[in-house]
């Protein structure tokens, strides 16, 4: 009898494929985001004039800055399964309040930078209360606080622009790490992204919001606080939104009612191209900064090789919906192949 | 709450890298394609690189601003003449376009500013590389440019347009400003000099401004502005615009209300957009000047800069084929001309 | 491999052979896998026009494979399948419907924002001029529909908000209102009880009487002598016999559905029962349970036994603090929980294996080794960052331990079996080193096999001086495992037991409390 | 079960019972909404309705009203169209190209063209949301890219002024009939067939099937997929009528026409009491969300509030929308469980 079984058990095992650790490495999820990237690279740098160079990786990287900085925290809340479109708003918020205590209250810029950081961390946990204590849907609280939180950002800093920055500050934001072309903000942005990749890959909280993207029963049956962990996902969205609009005051010289506009759809785009799937509870920190700097690339090499903003924008959208609708469609396409060797029962008539 | 229902199951992503990797190389075979003619090369005196930034592309004033300098670049021989620019007119991707302007070694950037501070270290960067830059129709800070290619003075525009809704309300009553975006730096300087004529021209002594609002340069919203404006002034006597897109957004809505006629709309128009309404007696008058001729004077500017027979100092002249000789006035501005008035007797004779 | 089929009463050519010209559905032989696990082995039914016929079966029988199969939800591997005596073979639901065949599942799948008449109607309302709904027609025929059940729901009312047990009522309405055929009642009365059950048996009579085929699933014995014509049983996938109501007993009945070898498949080791772990006292739960106490002590397995919808899955998540409760305590090792949720309990050392494998137990799309590791993921965290070295070294020992047949450690957990998967699940909370575990439905959809391995890790655990709680509809399980078996009914425990006095039969009857037959 | 459970259920009369429907439905609470903000416009500023201001209010919605009743279409089941802004682009530079190359084509034949060309464009939404079976905020977030490159790279720096039109399909959008601008009546009657094809026929009433229940629909054998590639497409063709009415009604049309509407859409149908996540709301609803989000933006204007105040307070609205539907939910769960205990 318990020969039997365990010989059937091996049978109905899934098939052996033993990796070691280096091949899961390379052959991961985030992995293939990583080879789009050096192959746009490589295909740039043979097709694009000027675009193997120092100035190349300066250029690029301050202006991936904001976008991976908010895709960071953006990575998080969709591997738990929600949704924050608010990102841009908040940023926007915090550069309109920026100018006006800086250039009217007169406050000194330590102060100005707290100041910023809690508008972020309160727009985030406005969020955060509506979303994960109410219980509302995160896509249309965010759709909603996208509009409040731009509409404030005007009523904070009405139609006028705050550019008397100190020239040291607003130079220190576009320099660069000596003959590199790395900008030196990269550094703190690196600390960021490492930041975030600890704490989703090597720490409990991290290994919680996986199995909460998944199924929030799930999550429930082994201890963790599922609302109170989307909450702090939202102030965190806050509070590093609100840096990316510090650092967009700084780094344009201007602090505007309408600064960082418009940045949400590109976030969410790099962070789905990046690996992490839309149904909540897939995803990697790597493959998230690859989504950022693939979508970097290739509308730097597009804007150098001197084509339209046209064309951006189309293949912008077609990567989009292709990073999305391929492992879709490829999923379907074999789940009707061996539909019959399934292993798993199969969720009622759901499938078409 | 999960955001998202996951109709089927899980995905691999092999595919997605599939995807990823065809849309990037259809990308690079399409810019392989497109750009060969960009490069240049540098220091040749006789033969150099003009890059337009406008700031839209994709606007009618702009074009035929444009298609001035592309004349005078055809008619100039060695000069490779190029635009780019953002779709929609935002400083930020103004910038971006700015870096790859200058990782191409372009000789002149002729730019007109979304925001006069946001592009300026891009520009200081572009210096620094050996570009000469040009501003047109919107300055930048003085310090990022060399020269600036004005169509006017701005105090006579200014004077212009007040003379002319003087003249239509008899100098008196309400009038209000419909301008473009906040930031605009033209648009903001003809207006300060309206305000100040206001105050010390004692004709004007019974004119009263009540209020500037702004319409983006957007067709639909200039529309709506100018419909509140009337409700709430009800003794609305004139509006100034001094953009092209508001002053046809408000005509259009003037020649379909009961304001028609009684409310007199002045300003800075194209001809060929306002046309219908001088004609149906919306509109009796208007100014502009051609803006053809800024794209022509930036181009012939560029020249002597590149020869280095012109630094852009105040007192510097050059030669601008049809334009005759220009010389660069106090801040290093060049006044193309002066404005042009158009009504019912003359507007027939303009096509642009 | 079990007890052999000849206990069947009839002969076992009866229902398959059948070529009678009343016979309106015929099911032969059907198979149905779900990669390794075979849900229906022979699934085998006839119905005849004018009949009320009974199928009954231990949960995971294969009864709800076997509706579905009939509802066209699933295509079955092989078998015949026969209407008005012609093959058939149904792609989709919507063919199932065409054929005549209603189905009335025990979760009604009602839409929550339309109306209770156009939940009844819809695809197929009444239209009128133009094409149009003609929605007073609609209201009247929703009405005539519940005056014949007598019910009064207001057919203009949204069905979002209705009982359950009025849920049901439209579904059933829904069906008659199609002139169904054939007609199968899946536990329709799990959330009905007296007057409705009652009008329910009584439209299901009138039905029959028009010559209306009903295939009816329960639990409750009561039910089926009551209302059935003939019972067909099933165990572990396959047909087992077809009777006459009349000329079958009860215990004969529970005879055949549990009929098997229980010693080898509940290798249940004698363990040293000691100190009190849980204790429970008077926990209650407004309209969920009510009055619950119990004790369970180190070493000791207590099952939980009764109908699905009793209450016991409910007790268990309040004990572990996922759902809360109105009154009551809840203790362990004398001492309350510090809070009332799920980490405090984990804390205080229970583990909670859950009923839904897939949606509750597990992170399907994560490995083997971080499933297995996600209770201890704390504890495996030095200054807060995870040692990854120590969670594949606890990863692999417990699955080790618990022989989980996997390629790899990395490999997704919804790659393995259903047996291993749930190894996995019961591998993550021994890791916690609990006192207490909770396990709801061990052995749900796993193939025979693996289960007496599941069983004899139970049974390991209680020898360890694990304290175990144990849900399972499976009678076999329940006498086969526990040391005390508390059955509940309703929300209430109805009967506690020791292993020595618990019988199928008492168990069964307690579980469905019809006192004319508890006695 | 005892009878008390199902009594609550029989309260009052079928008719007392109707009209207590209408005063607690969504669509009535906006529409009561509408009416305070415009009475307390009207009474700080008398001009607001005015013949004129009436005139601008109609005007101004029309265009919203028809792409929010489009929306609605799709939201109520279960998934929504971004991409409405760029279909407005589109189609509404379709309406100048067509003029410009057939200046004596039949303006019937441009409105039909029009809303044939949004057809296109929603039916490839919905094919691609059903066939890769992923949320349809991404698809269509990603169409709304590629739409509006496709509108850039077709009109270039090209716009189309009414002037190049003609004459008499601009004063389409200016004639009244009764005091009552023309398209705004076009719109209504758009309104009024849609709640019609939504409350009354079978198609309609699987689309709240689909958007209550997706599962469940696909049980009953709704065509799931080819009701919602019809909602993808039917937004598609109102948007396209919009795009007609857009061209007629403003001054210009170009590459960028239409851009940014879409959040200003969704809005007005959650405003107007459409369930974000699908199964419940009406067009009815949606359309006075969207007048009311139009007039909002008029009436502020009229009122002289700060116009940097106008997103804000649309952002307010529309948390406040959503608020209000999840404690309307919990009230009707609480009763729920309330009746449930009292069975046991």
């Amino acid at each position: 009898m318990s020969n039997a079984t365990a010989t059937r058990s091996t049978a109905t095992a899934a098939p052996v494929n033993v990796k070691s650790n280096a091949r899961r490495v390379l052959l991961g999820r985030d992995a293939n985001t990583v080879y789009a990237l050096i192959l746009v690279v490589i295909l740039a740098s043979i097709f694009v004039p000027f675009f193997a160079g120092v100035t190349t990786v300066s250029f690029l990287l301050i202006d991936a800055v904001p976008i991976l900085l908010m895709a960071m925290p953006m990575a998080l809340i969709i591997i738990t399964g929600e949704i924050d479109l608010s990102v841009a708003s908040t940023a926007g918020l915090s550069a309109a309040a920026m100018g006006v205590l800086f250039h009217d209250a007169h406050w000194s810029l330590g102060w100005v930078f707290v100041a910023c950081l809690l508008v972020g961390l309160v727009c985030g946990a406005f969020n955060g209360i509506l979303i994960s204590t109410i219980g509302l849907p995160s896509l249309a609280v965010t759709i909603g606080t996208l509009a409040l939180f731009r509409g404030l950002a005007l009523v904070v800093i009405g139609d006028s622009a705050v550019a008397d920055f100190p020239v040291a500050l607003t130079t220190f934001a576009t320099s660069t790490i000596g003959g590199t072309g790395i900008p030196t903000v990269m550094i703190f942005v690196l600390v960021v992204i490492l930041i975030f990749g600890v704490v989703l890959h090597f720490t409990p909280f991290g290994r919680s919001l996986f199995a909460l993207g998944f199924s929030k029963e799930a999550a429930t049956f082994v201890g963790i606080h599922v609302n109170r962990s989307k909450f702090w996902l939202y102030v965190a969205s806050g509070v590093v939104s609100s840096i990316a609009g510090v650092f967009w005051v700084l780094r344009y010289s201007s602090a505007q009612s309408d600064s960082v506009k418009g940045l949400e759809l590109s976030v969410v785009a790099a962070v789905l191209l990046g690996g992490v799937s839309i149904f909540g509870g897939l995803g990697g920190i790597v493959g998230v900064v690859a989504g950022v700097l693939l979508i970097r690339t290739v509308n730097y090499s597009l804007q150098l090789a001197g084509l339209p903003d046209t064309v951006l924008t189309i293949v912008t959208g077609t990567l989009l919906v292709l990073s999305v609708i391929a492992p879709s469609i490829s999923a379907r396409l074999r789940l009707s192949a061996d539909r019959k060797r399934s292993k798993n029962l199969p969720r009622e008539a759901t499938a078409t | 709450m999960k955001l998202f229902r996951q109709a089927e199951g899980r995905a691999s992503t092999t595919r997605r890298i599939l995807a990823v990797a065809a849309v990037a190389t259809a990308a690079a075979v399409a810019l392989s394609g497109c750009a060969g003619g960009t490069a240049t090369s540098p220091g040749n005196a006789k033969s150099f690189s003009i890059a337009f930034v406008p700031k839209q592309l994709n606007n009618p004033y702009t074009d035929v601003e444009l298609s001035g300098g592309k004349k005078a670049a055809a008619a100039l021989s060695g000069v490779s003449y190029s635009v780019v620019g953002p779709n929609t007119a935002s400083a930020s991707s103004q910038v971006s376009y700015i870096n790859t302007l200058t990782q191409k070694h372009t000789n002149v950037i002729a730019i007109a500013a979304n925001d006069p501070n946001a592009v300026c270290s891009a520009l200081n960067q572009a210096k620094t590389g050996g570009a000469k830059i040009i501003t047109f129709d919107s300055d930048t800070d003085k310090s990022c440019r060399s020269l600036f290619i004005n169509q006017v003075n701005a105090k006579d525009v200014a004077l212009v347009e007040l003379k002319q809704m003087a003249e239509q309300i008899n100098n008196e009553g309400d009038i209000a400003i419909l301008s473009a975006t906040a930031n605009a730096t033209n648009q903001n300087a003809w207006i300060e000099f309206m305000k100040q004529e206001l105050k010390s021209n004692p004709a004007y002594a019974k004119m009263n401004l009540v209020t500037t609002v702004y319409g983006n340069d957007d067709d639909t919203t200039s529309f709506q502005v100018a419909q509140g404006l009337l409700q709430s002034y009800p003794n609305l006597k004139g509006i100034i615009s001094p953009t092209t897109v508001g002053i046809a957004a408000t005509a259009r809505y003037l020649s379909t209300s009961s304001y028609k006629g009684k409310v007199i709309l002045t300003g800075l128009g194209l001809p060929n957009e306002m046309r219908q309404y001088v004609k149906d007696g919306t509109v009796k008058e208007f100014a502009l000047w051609d803006p053809a001729k800024i794209g022509q004077a930036a181009v012939y500017a560029a020249k002597e800069l590149v020869a280095g027979t012109i630094t852009g100092k105040t007192g510097d002249t050059f030669k601008a084929g049809s334009l005759g000789t220009l010389k660069v006035g106090a801040d290093s501005t060049v006044i193309v001309g002066g404005p042009t008035e158009f009504n019912a007797a003359n507007i027939d004779k303009f096509n642009f | 491999m079990t007890m052999s089929q000849s206990t069947s009463d009839s002969p076992r050519a009866d229902p398959r052979g059948s070529s009678e010209s009343t016979s309106v559905l015929s099911l032969i032989s059907a198979t149905k896998s779900f990669g390794a696990v075979a849900a229906l082995t022979d699934g085998s039914v006839d119905l005849r026009a004018g009949e009320i016929h009974a199928l009954v079966g231990e949960n995971g029988a294969g009864k709800s494979t076997l509706v579905k199969v009939l509802a066209g939800v699933h295509q079955p591997d092989s078998g015949r399948f026969l209407v008005e005596g012609a093959d058939v073979v149904f792609r989709s639901p919507a063919d199932s419907k065409t054929a005549g065949i209603s189905v009335i599942y025990q979760e009604p799948t009602l839409f929550p924002d339309l109306t209770v008449a156009e939940n009844i109607f819809i695809g197929r309302q009444p239209r009128g001029r133009l094409g149009l709904i003609d929605r007073p027609a609609m209201r009247t025929m929703a009405r005539e529909l519940f005056g014949r059940l007598g019910v009064p729901i207001d057919p203009d009312r949204i069905a979002d908000g209705l009982s359950i047990a009025d849920q049901q009522i439209i579904e059933i309405a829904k069906a008659i209102s199609l002139d169904a055929r054939i007609l199968v009642m899946d536990e329709p009365t799990a959330a009905l009880s007296g007057v409705e059950v009652d009008r329910l048996f009584a439209v299901a009579r009138s039905l029959r009487d028009r010559g209306t085929a009903i295939l009816f699933i329960s639990h409750r014995f009561d039910e089926v002598f009551e209302l059935c014509d003939r019972i067909t049983v099933m165990r572990d996938g396959a047909f087992i016999a077809t009777h006459r109501t009349a000329e079958i007993t009860v215990d004969g009945l529970v005879r055949e559905m549990v009929g098997r070898d229980i010693a080898t498949l509940f290798p249940k080791q004698e363990a040293q029962i000691g100190e009190v772990v849980l204790s429970v006292a008077g926990l209650s739960r407004s309209g969920v349970f009510s009055d619950i106490s119990f004790e369970v002590r180190s070493g000791e397995i207590v099952a939980l036994a009764g109908l699905v919808g009793a209450g016991r899955t409910e007790v268990a998540r309040a004990i572990f603090g996922i759902d809360r409760y109105d009154s009551g305590s809840v203790l362990i090792d004398g001492k309350p929980l510090r809070r009332h949720t799920p980490q405090a309990a984990i804390d205080a050392g229970m583990g909670f294996v859950p009923e839904d494998r897939r949606k509750q137990g597990l992170v399907m799309d994560l490995s083997v080794a971080r499933n297995a590791t996600l209770t201890l993921r704390t504890q495996l965290a030095r200054f807060g960052l995870i040692n990854a070295k120590e969670e594949r070294k606890a990863a692999e020992e417990w699955t080790t331990r618990l022989q989980v047949k996997t390629g790899s450690q990395d490999l997704a957990v919804s790659t393995l079996s259903g047996g291993n998967q749930q190894k996995v699940v019961i591998a993550k909370w021994l890791a916690t080193n609990p006192k207490l575990l909770i396990v709801d439905e061990p052995t749900r959809g796993i193939d025979v096999g693996t289960k007496a391995e599941v069983h004899r890790l139970i049974s390991e655990l209680a020898v360890r001086g694990i304290a175990v709680l144990m849900i399972s509809s499976e009678l076999p399980e329940v006498l086969g495992m526990a040391d005390t078996v508390l059955v509940m009914h309703e929300g209430r425990i109805s009967a506690a037991l020791d292993r020595s006095e618990a019988t199928a039969e008492i168990v069964m009857h307690a579980a469905s409390a019809s006192p004319e037959i508890l006695t | 079960m005892s009878q008390n459970a199902s009594a609550p259920i029989l309260h009052g009369t079928t008719a007392s019972r109707a009209i207590g429907r209408i005063f607690v439905s969504r669509e009535f609470s906006v529409f009561a909404a509408l009416a305070l903000l415009i009475i307390i416009t009207e009474v700080v500023n008398p001009r607001f309705l005015s013949g004129q201001g009436v005139k601008d209010l109609l005007l101004n919605s029309t265009i919203f009203v028809v792409m929010a009743v489009g929306q609605a279409l799709v939201i109520i089941t279960k998934n929504v169209d971004l991409s409405v802004g760029s279909i407005l682009g589109l189609t509404a530079f379709g309406t100048g190209s067509l003029f410009a190359a057939f200046p004596t084509i039949p303006i019937a034949l441009v409105f039909l063209i029009g809303m044939a060309f949004g057809a296109v464009l929603g039916a490839i939404n919905g094919f691609i949301v059903t066939l890769a079976g992923v949320p349809a905020l991404v698809i269509t977030l990603g169409t709304l890219y590629i739409y509006r490159g496709i509108n850039n790279a077709w009109a270039g720096s090209k716009q189309y002024f009414i002037g190049n039109q003609p004459a008499a399909f601009g004063t389409l959008s200016v004639q009244t009939i009764g005091g009552i601008p023309t398209i705004a009546i076009a719109a209504l009657i758009v309104v009024i067939i849609a709640a019609i094809f939504m409350f009354a026929t079978r198609a309609g009433r699987d689309l709240y099937a689909v958007g209550s229940d997706t599962d469940a629909a696909r049980l009953f054998g709704i065509k799931v997929n080819s009701r919602t590639v019809g909602a993808f497409t039917a937004c598609g063709t109102l948007t396209g009528l919009a795009g007609v009415f857009y061209a007629s009604r403003f001054n210009s049309v170009g590459a960028d026409t239409g851009s940014g509407f879409e959040l200003q859409i969704v809005a007005a149908v959650v405003v107007g009491g459409v369930a974000i996540f699908g199964g419940s709301g009406t067009v009815t609803g949606a359309a006075i969300g969207a007048v009311l989000l139009t007039t909002m933006t008029g009436a502020l204007a009229a009122l002289n509030v700060s116009k940097f105040w106008q997103q804000a307070i649309v952002g307010v609205l529309i948390i406040a929308a959503i608020l209000i539907d999840r404690i309307l939910s919990l009230r009707t769960a609480r009763k729920l469980r309330v009746s449930e205990a009292r069975n046991v």
